[in-house]
């Protein structure tokens, strides 16, 4: 299995550096040119909202951790905010428990756009998205087709 | 690529040239400029987006935030933007709805708002 | 405190990513571009050390993990390849115990030239140097100055 | 960026144009280009690496294995190289004194090894 982790300081400035990771590793795995700017993008929504969920923890020093992996075909991004949560229920998950806001309404308040559109960017670009909280923090995992190569071959 | 920001007048309205990526990491120097210029009494606004090569949600939530501002002054925001990836994410987040996005400047200021 | 740390499969492959990484981290932390060619050359050495520890050894899925440090005005790279190995003798690393080959010598064979030429690039590039060997895995450390920015006026 | 290779002869010398990055990943593709050249009977090559990108230890050690294959069969193997980043790496590990390093292909054909 060929896995590259990527740990940093909630800091915004590190959100480019796994954008850059992200991209360069998911190129290597074989994922489409074309599905690439889908990943950077992401892969960035993705950590923009991790890192915004150490905002107001200032003691909070644990990092963010984003994992790839071009296993079995595809290749995955998990992202691991690091912020320990309540886990949503089995219910709440089916509903997409806040996860869409209803943007195309004329009436959704601008606030909620300004709050959820990381997750909405992510829903919108990402077939395979799975979204779980817990006592080991938010994660959010996408994957993408990884072309020919697997990860036997490779190397 | 870092930000740049670089603004102008025509027209009546204040032209702001954005290049580079706009994320989390940036966003904030473009919110800066916004409500420097909204403080200014400049309220009829033109984002030139051409020059963009990265934007993201946060990038987009300082232009609604932008346009919440300059609207509370009867002002406008409108958006140059041609670039097809670009305007993918306007689209996802149903924003196209939200902001008057023009192919070019000269275009966005003859555009009655 | 501002840490990015990654982590891989001890393959080639992934080397090319520690050296993107470094240099792009690097870069925000002010590190010089004169200097920059450098950290990617040094740590790319480093990994690929890393990643030739584990040749021999197919049982062993221990990642190679890149530690990057922008805190106390100097950016610094550990490098640790995860093989446990016997710690050096302070003796030995007073000695530079096989990490110099004397390759000005005429009579050096070709055979240290190509083992060890990783080590003397590294030696050669780097003047703030740590090596050292034990339980948790060999470990290079290397660092250079940061420049203006330091980890608080960041962000 | 990749690894590329091509090769032709030239002047009695088998010139190998390198570009791109070698290094721990790509290296191995040189070694086999090199290996087969020797094995075709090839002795005199030229390795121009004008266009190399990145070299590390790796390359380094692929480059003094295709020498001593070369002199096991009393050939020889030159380098072209004018880039100062690439030469320094040569410098730092002794090698200018293992390679003849010449400015163009033009020189390294001209020069009697
Ligand atoms: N898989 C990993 N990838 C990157 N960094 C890690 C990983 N595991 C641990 N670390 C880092 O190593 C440090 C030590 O943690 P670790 O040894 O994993 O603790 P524990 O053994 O209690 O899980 C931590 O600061 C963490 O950032
Ligand atoms: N996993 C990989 N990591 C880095 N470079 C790779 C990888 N796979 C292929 N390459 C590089 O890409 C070049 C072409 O490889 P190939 O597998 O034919 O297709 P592609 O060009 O799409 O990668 C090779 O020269 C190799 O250097």
């Amino acid at each position: 299995m060929a896995i590259v982790e990527l740990r940093f300081s909630a800091l915004p400035e590190h959100v480019r550096t796994a954008r850059l990771v992200a991209a360069a590793v998911a190129r290597r795995a074989g994922v489409a040119e074309t599905v690439l700017d889908e990943v950077r993008l992401a892969v960035g929504e993705a950590c923009s909202r991790a890192v915004g969920m150490h905002q107001d923890r200032v003691d909070d020093d644990r990092p963010v951790t984003v994992t790839l992996d071009d296993g079995n075909g595809r290749f995955s991004i998990e992202v691991n905010d690091g912020v320990p949560q309540p886990a949503l229920t089995e219910a709440a998950l089916a509903e997409g428990a806040g996860l869409m806001p209803d943007l195309s309404t004329n009436g959704a308040g601008m606030d909620v756009i300004e709050n959820e559109m990381g997750l909405a960017v992510i829903l919108g670009l990402v077939d395979d998205l799975d979204v779980r909280t817990g006592a080991e923090g938010g994660v959010i995992r996408m994957s993408w087709p990884s072309g020919a190569k697997s990860a036997e071959t490779v190397g | 690529m870092d930000l740049s920001l670089s603004t102008r007048t025509e027209g009546g309205r204040t032209i702001v040239e954005v290049g580079g990526e706009i994320d989390v990491y940036t966003a904030p120097k473009l919110r800066e400029q916004l409500v420097e210029l909204v403080n200014e009494g400049q309220f009829h606004l033109i984002v030139d987006m051409e020059a963009v090569d990265f934007l993201d949600s946060t990038g987009l939530g300082v232009l609604v935030g932008g346009l919440k501002r300059v609207r509370a002054h009867e002002g406008s925001l409108q958006l140059v933007c041609t670039q097809e990836r670009i305007l993918k994410i306007f689209r996802i987040t149903g924003l196209t709805k939200v902001f008057p996005i023009h192919p070019s400047v000269a275009v966005a200021i003859a555009s009655s708002d």
